[in-house]
């Protein structure tokens, strides 16, 4: 059996964070659109912790402190900026904030 | 004390006295002030040219630097100005005959609701054309050459509620623009070349130059001159920009801005002493214009369009000597041309003004009767274009003539354009003359063929103007200026010329510009005489600046070759007698066989367009419109089709936005992969 | 290392599984609860690299309270139905994103793999981790020594985040700036676009002559899209 | 390619604080960013214990003295290194230089300048708040630590503040549909860059082993990297990330969008202050930090964004009917002009660009400033149309506006030209002359759709029928915001010379190493 190495987290945070971008692309809603920025910023945390781990700093592991922060200092602004515009238009999907455009 | 830095800033100070108090001076006053400012420029200029004539002839160059502008590194310019023989010449001429204008414009914008506004454009057009004159480094040259192209603009589009004139005033701004490119790509070379712009580096340093990096700085700032002096391709704007005021045409594009091209070029010499073959193809661009402008203004009936074209013709003159490197005539030329041109506009505005803003020259006829001053000084503008010795066109014209025979084994082919050119401008002023001076008083008949022109003129700027708005890159709705008719240069567009109007002769301020500029085309060939050197003293005067190394034909050669150019002037003028006075040929036989079969105009065109004269007219806005108008036009609706294009990309959808990101992303990283060690 | 690697596979297996369902479920209380599994997942991976503390956090914050407020606010403004997945409105969408997103896996994975199980950066630059303290004691030393600016000025980013909060949830009267927007937004011309198609071959199948209206709809629509 | 070097090693001098416990913290050292910071929770403060009484001029005055205040701060602060050099202080994570002294000057302008103006704008719109402030200031001090952070997570972590404060302003003008989309798109998609910008620096960071980048350089210079895949993965995501933020193509497609949704004020504030900071960090991490080393990796990818803005930007701002989103997308053609003094990848580029911000910090304000008075109420009077013959309705204000477009079409004697100027000038010296040329071509392109404006003011024949009805009143802030951002314009461009060497100093001290 292969060796469990620092390579098969980076692979999977590369696919975790794939998928969150594949996902904000393809989802309307932009409540799901918020979640999949959270699937990217995880697989960026977990690539933090494998090279906080891969070469034995601790640095690694307070970056990904302060990334948790600034997700929820951003999704509570997100989420603030969806409930404004719900609370106009019941429903909107981000298709539909499309007024600006040319 | 020296006082160089004034000359620019005195007019520029009543700019800025006329921009803060213009409307409270009004009409007369602004005008007078306007005047008073750059008389007392030419008075400075006075000065500063004694100062230099005190100096011995090696040290005759003065600087002044006020304060460095650009401190950046290694590069550094300052606002300084260089007073030298060449620089100090330009500069007697450009505030004498601009003071000159200034006075006549009293006159001539007399009751003009922004009389003052005129004078300010006026005074901000000579600071910077001083600027660009006296500048001591490429980046102040470069600053006037966009400060006067500004002005030019502005006074083209000067009447502004005509569409016609803002049209022409945006046509000059995109020529130039393209010019403009030129001549900052050739002063960022300069820079990367030389390592400096100043004119007091460029010199010493030239010589070190590699002929091909010469030959592409000439070419580039050649670019620039063709742009700002009208030379083919891009001479379409200043026939156009006959719009303007008749003072503008006489100062800004007949006498001083469009001349900055061949400054540029001899300010420029040392370079072109390195360049090989881009004098060649000055002096080709420079013979080949000539004789197209030439050929047109034989066609036209408008009595400014003639003289643009014959300025444009003109200088291809000029361009044809500084391309042969024959300095000393180029700027010789440009300065007599400066005497004439003005003195023949001012005239033809001084007729304009006698006949109610009227500009078509079949309208005219048998004013010599009506306006005495205006005749006689216009008869001598009339022989000095033509090179009628004694006068001052005939000795500059001769010299660029006789430099262009010498000039390499094409010399002779050269020479014998420019003696077709000097045969085609004796014919055309002629034919001006006579249309205007002499006949019978056509605007008295009922049956005008002006109704004509009018209805082919309508139908022609129709199609022009649909074709024009599509790629209306400024985007004012105004139709195109191409045709000209009567529009052009009237305060109000008074077409009633009635039939029992009365020309009266012009105000003191406009004949007394008139009285003096014909002096100066009687006499001003006497600085520099071909009779030895004690006689040339333009040529000596200006050795210091020109490194003059050109050898003219042995003696009798000279003598056969101003003969022949004799010869060709009166022959010009006896065939256009022949034509418009004697009747002896039909003038459509000249003006559309000269037409056609110089530039393979289709025939059946001319005579849908209407009568000969439009029909030539038709043509040249035929040949414009689809080599250089096409061109600018092609860009214009280009850029918009590209942004059109692209407009549907940026949907208004996020996932769109998001999506371009990604794919942003994706040729970034797929970049970066090639640059990896795998 | 047959344990780790098996904890790792299924580890992995969830988190992979987990971001799918954000990604493909309909329901977005669906989507919510398939990101807590991946997000319990990069926690498992965390103790597993011996980032005890940050595992913990990962679950209290994000799985405790930033899931939370996602459910509260699909719970608020009652969004919780179903997204249709069938087709991306707008054309193109799915299988650029798909491919833009091929490229950049394969683009990263490129670069990942290329320096084979290497990381090349100077080890231990402030501080190791195996030493002798505790996980969350080196953690609390950097963070309030190297880090303490970084940590200092997280304060300011939370206050912006709340008073931003505080601000947008502020009441607004009707929007005034509709009619500046006369054609509306590209979702409805995308849609007037749809259903002019579909109304012209509605029409076509069933009175082959008479298409002229409908198409002339779509080319309208057409025309407003462009 | 820095001239001075910091006198004591930052690593060495963090080795030894590493040792000691406890960071020593130098507070006069972040000075103006305490002020803004403070400035900002104070007012928040203040005015909730005033509950509402206090009067509605007041936060505005607060902000412009708060930021006046910072920017003198910032002189002190500035002979401090220009005699004892360029230092690191906060445990080496902020940058004490002339770099980033110079930047935090640009956004406390460009605060002062979007406080004038929204002063105005809250009344007319009825939008009373001190919010707009605490985040205005709030976010400019997430500016301020962006240009001097010497860390990439500290510099992200200033990026957020800046960038989440701006999501919140520009979704604040709620009668405003427009403005919430603004807010929307501009939140999805500057999260969305945060995540590439982040993953760019995590790779960084495994390819480095740091995130502070005097240790980053160093290391660089130092080793020889032969598998090099993470480090050059990772500058491909961090430019995702910046090019996002200062609106280069292709990540600018937020910014027309947003520009033209976003309180004209708060679009004034994000084209001068918000690219000032994105570029600070470009600049810091790439020309200072990987240009000795890996310059040829990076440079090509910047050469690529900066065509492809100065071209897009151009291009398809000459077909827009808006002015304001006429001018965003002349911004993007800017920020190319910008990223082309990036790509000299010199000492010359950089005080270029940092010349070009500030010269653009005040033409653009300035055009916003008209743009934010021309709105009138409700801010939607924004079509070209609108603006025909303003030359004739507000004589004044239409100059002005000329002077400020003529400005950023880069005429002689106005900040715009001489900008521009230093701008090819420092990629010329590099000796790309393929760049310097595209450069020209769309300045001249782009000087259409700024003398489109003027024409349209001027050279009207029937001008918009509510210009002459209604009246347009200039606040006073406003007017004194167009009085900076006009002298600041003309200044700029006539006597240069002080602000260029200023410029050049700032380079000159820049924290780095020599390898």
């Amino acid at each position: 059996m292969l060796a469990l190495n620092e390579t098969w987290y980076l692979v999977l945070a590369a696919m975790i964070f794939t998928i969150g971008a594949v996902g904000l692309l393809t989802r309307k809603n932009p409540l799901v659109m918020f979640m999949c920025v959270e699937l990217m910023l995880n697989a960026v945390n977990l690539t933090f912790v494998t090279f906080s781990k891969a070469l034995d700093d601790i640095a690694g592991q307070a970056i990904v402190f302060f990334v948790m922060v600034v997700a929820a200092a951003e999704v509570v602004v997100g989420l603030g900026i969806i409930v404004a515009i719900m609370r106009r238009r019941q429903g909107a999907n981000a298709d539909d904030i499309s007024l600006m455009r040319g | 004390m020296n006082l160089i830095w004034l000359i620019p800033c005195l007019p520029l100070f009543g700019f800025l006295v006329l921009l803060v108090a213009g409307r409270k001076l009004g009409d007369p006053g602004a005008g007078w002030w306007g005047t008073g400012v750059v008389a007392a420029s030419f008075l400075v200029v006075v000065k500063v040219f004694f100062d230099l004539l005190a100096l011995p002839e090696e040290e005759r160059s003065l600087t002044q630097t006020l304060f460095t502008w650009i401190p950046s590194g290694s590069f550094k310019v300052s606002i300084g100005f260089l007073a030298d023989p060449l620089s100090i010449l330009m500069c007697l001429f450009i505030t004498g005959i601009g003071a000159l204008i200034h006075l006549y414009s009293i006159g001539y914008m007399k009751g003009d609701e922004k009389f003052s506004k005129f004078f300010l454009y006026l005074n901000l057009f000579l600071a910077s054309m001083l600027l660009l004159v006296l500048g001591d480094n490429l980046l102040l040259t470069f600053l006037g050459w966009e400060g006067v192209g500004t002005c030019s603009y502005l006074l083209i589009s000067f009447w502004h509620t005509d569409p016609a004139n803002a049209s022409a005033g945006k046509k000059a701004f995109v020529t130039n623009r393209i010019g403009d490119f030129g001549f900052m790509l050739g002063t960022f070379l300069v820079w990367v070349t030389v390592g400096s712009i100043n004119y007091a580096d460029i010199g010493p340093a030239a010589p070190m130059i590699a002929a091909g990096t010469a030959t592409a700085i000439a070419l580039l700032f050649f670019l620039g001159a063709v742009g700002k002096s009208a030379q083919l391709p891009l001479s379409v704007w200043l026939p156009d920009a006959m719009a303007g005021p008749t003072p503008v045409s006489a100062l800004i594009h007949a006498a001083t801005m469009v001349t900055a091209g061949v400054y540029l070029i001899a300010r420029l010499n040392p370079i072109m002493a390195q360049a090989g073959w881009a004098n060649d193809v000055i002096a080709w661009t420079g013979a080949i214009t000539a004789l197209v402008a030439a050929s047109i203004a034989i066609a036209q009936t408008d009595i400014k369009k003639v003289l643009a074209y014959s300025t444009v013709s003109q200088l291809g003159y000029m361009f044809l000597a500084v391309g042969t490197q024959n300095y000393v005539a180029g700027i010789f030329h440009m300065v007599t041309h400066a005497f004439f041109k003005a003195l023949l506009f001012l005239g033809a505005g001084s007729v304009i003004m006698a006949m109610s803003h009227e500009q078509d020259m079949r309208k005219f006829g048998n004013l010599r009767k009506y306006l005495p001053v205006t005749f006689a000084t216009f008869m001598i503008g009339w022989l000095a274009i033509s090179g009628i010795p004694p006068l001052a066109g005939f000795w500059s014209k001769d010299e660029v003539l006789a430099g262009a025979f010498n000039a390499g084994p094409a010399g002779p082919v050269l020479w014998f354009i420019g003696l077709l050119v000097a045969l085609m401008t004796a014919f055309y002023m002629t034919r001006v003359v006579i249309m205007t001076f002499f006949g019978s008083e056509k605007w008295r008949l009922t049956d005008d063929p002006h109704e004509a022109v009018e209805s082919a003129d309508v139908e022609s700027e129709a199609v022009e103007s649909e074709a024009v708005e599509s790629v209306d890159l400024v985007g004012a709705s105004v139709a195109a200026a191409d045709h000209g008719g009567g529009h052009g240069g009237g305060h109000d567009d008074h077409h009633g010329l009635s039939p029992d109007h009365t020309p009266q002769e012009s105000h003191w301020t406009m004949t007394a510009p008139l009285v003096i500029l014909a002096g100066l085309s009687i006499f001003g060939g006497a600085i520099n005489l071909p009779f030895g050197s004690d006689f040339k003293h333009l040529e000596r005067w200006l050795e210091p600046t020109l490194a003059y190394e050109h050898e003219l034909p042995p003696v009798p050669v000279l003598v056969l070759l101003a003969f022949a150019a004799i010869a060709v002037a009166s022959l010009g003028i006896f065939l256009a007698y022949l034509v418009y006075s004697k009747h002896k040929i039909a003038a459509e036989k000249i003006e559309r066989p000269v037409l056609a079969h110089a530039w393979y105009i289709d025939e059946t065109y001319a005579k849908v367009a209407g009568g000969p004269g439009e029909a030539g007219f038709q043509g040249l806005a035929d040949f414009d419109g689809t080599v250089v108008d096409g061109a600018v036009n092609g860009v214009g609706a280009g850029v918009l089709g590209i942004g059109n294009k692209l407009r549907p990309v940026q949907s208004g959808l996020v996932r769109s936005y998001a999506l371009g990101i990604s794919i942003g992303g994706a040729l970034l990283l797929a970049f970066i992969v090639t640059r990896m060690n795998l | 290392m047959r344990v780790e690697m098996f904890t790792f596979l299924l580890t992995a297996a969830i988190c992979l599984a987990g971001s799918a369902g954000v990604v493909l479920l309909r329901n977005p209380v669906h989507n919510a609860l398939s990101l807590v599994a991946t997000l319990f997942g990069v926690a498992v991976l965390f103790i597993q690299q011996g980032a005890y503390f940050l595992a913990a956090i990962q679950v209290i914050v994000y799985a405790g309270a930033i899931v939370i407020l996602f459910l509260f606010v699909i719970m608020l403004l009652g969004v919780d139905k179903a997204e249709g997945l069938d087709r991306d409105p707008i054309l193109g969408q799915r299988p650029a994103a798909i491919a833009a997103a091929v490229a950049i896996l394969g683009l990263s994975l490129t670069a990942l793999l290329s320096v084979g199980s290497r990381v090349t950066g100077q080890a231990s630059t402030l501080a190791a981790i195996d030493g002798s303290e505790p996980n969350i004691n080196a953690l609390a030393k950097v963070l309030f020594t190297d880090y303490v600016f970084a940590f200092e000025i997280t304060s300011v980013l939370l206050t912006v985040a709340v008073v931003g909060a505080v601000v947008l949830s502020r009441k607004a009267g009707p929007a005034i700036d509709a009619a500046e927007f006369p054609e509306g937004t590209t979702a409805d011309l995308l849609q007037a676009k749809h259903d002019a198609a579909a109304v012209e071959q509605g029409v076509l199948e069933e009175v082959a002559t008479e298409d002229e209206t409908p198409e002339g709809e779509a080319e309208t629509a057409e025309e407003a899209l462009r | 390619m820095i001239a001075r070097i910091v006198q004591d090693s930052p690593v060495q001098t963090l080795a030894a604080e590493a040792a000691s416990g406890t960071p020593e913290i130098i507070w006069s050292a972040i000075a103006p960013n305490l002020i803004l910071m403070l400035g900002g929770v104070l007012l928040l403060t203040v005015v909730s214990l005033l509950r509402g009484k206090s009067p509605s001029w007041f936060p505005a005055v607060w902000t412009v003295v708060t930021a006046s205040l910072a920017l003198i701060a910032l002189f002190p602060l500035w002979a401090r290194v220009q005699d004892e050099g360029a230092q690191t202080v906060m445990a080496g994570a902020v940058g004490l230089d002339g770099f980033s002294l110079f930047v935090t000057g640009i956004i406390c302008l460009s605060v002062i300048m979007g406080a004038l103006l929204l002063e105005g704008y809250v009344r007319r719109e009825g939008l009373e708040g001190a919010e707009w402030y605490v985040l205005l200031l709030l976010s400019a001090s997430g500016g301020v630590t962006m240009a001097s952070a010497n860390d990439l997570i500290v510099m992200f972590i200033g990026l957020e503040i800046l960038s989440v404060a701006a999501y919140v302003l520009t979704a604040m003008h709620s009668k405003r549909i427009s403005s919430q989309e603004a807010g929307l798109k501009y939140f999805v998609l500057g999260a969305f860059a945060s995540a590439f910008l982040l993953y760019g620096i995590a790779l960084t960071y495994g390819a480095t082993g740091s995130t502070n980048l005097v240790r980053i350089q160093r290391f660089l210079s130092d080793t020889v990297i032969t598998q090099n895949g993470l480090l050059l993965a990772g500058f491909a995501f961090m430019l995702v990330g910046f090019g996002f933020k200062i609106g280069a193509a292709p990540f600018h497609t937020w910014a027309p969008d947003v520009y033209q949704g976003a309180p004209s004020p708060v679009t004034a504030y994000m084209a001068s202050g918000i690219k000032a900071a994105g570029f600070a960090g470009l600049l810091r991490v790439f020309v200072v930090t990987f240009g000795p080393t890996y310059g040829a990796d990076w440079r090509p990818m910047v050469y690529a964004l900066a065509v492809l803005s100065l071209l897009v930007g151009s291009f398809m701002a000459i077909v827009q009917t808006n002015v304001k989103r006429m001018l965003a997308y002349s911004s993007i053609s800017h920020a190319g002009f910008i990223l082309v003094a990036v790509e000299a990848s010199s000492t010359q580029g950089t005080s270029a660009a940092l010349f070009y911000l500030l010269a653009y910090t005040f033409m653009v304000t300035g055009s916003f400033a008209i743009v934010t008075i021309m709105g009138r109420t409700g801010d939607g009077t924004h079509a070209l149309d609108d603006y025909r013959g303003l030359g004739r309705a507000r004589p004044g204000l239409a100059l002005i506006f000329t002077v400020f477009l003529l400005a950023q079409a880069g005429v002689p004697f106005t900040a715009g030209f001489l900008s521009k100027f230093y701008v090819i000038n420092s990629v010329v010296a590099e000796g790309q002359y393929a760049l310097a040329v595209i450069a020209m071509v769309s300045a001249v392109v782009a000087a259409f759709l700024y003398l489109r404006v003027v024409v349209a003011m001027y050279f009207s024949e029937d001008p918009a029928a509510e210009l002459m009805e209604s009246r347009i009143k200039v606040p006073v802030g406003a007017s004194i915001a167009l009085v900076i951002a006009v002298v600041g314009t003309l200044w700029l461009g006539i006597v240069p010379g002080a602000v260029t060497n200023v410029a050049n100093d700032a380079v000159a001290q820049l924290v780095a190493f020599k390898s």
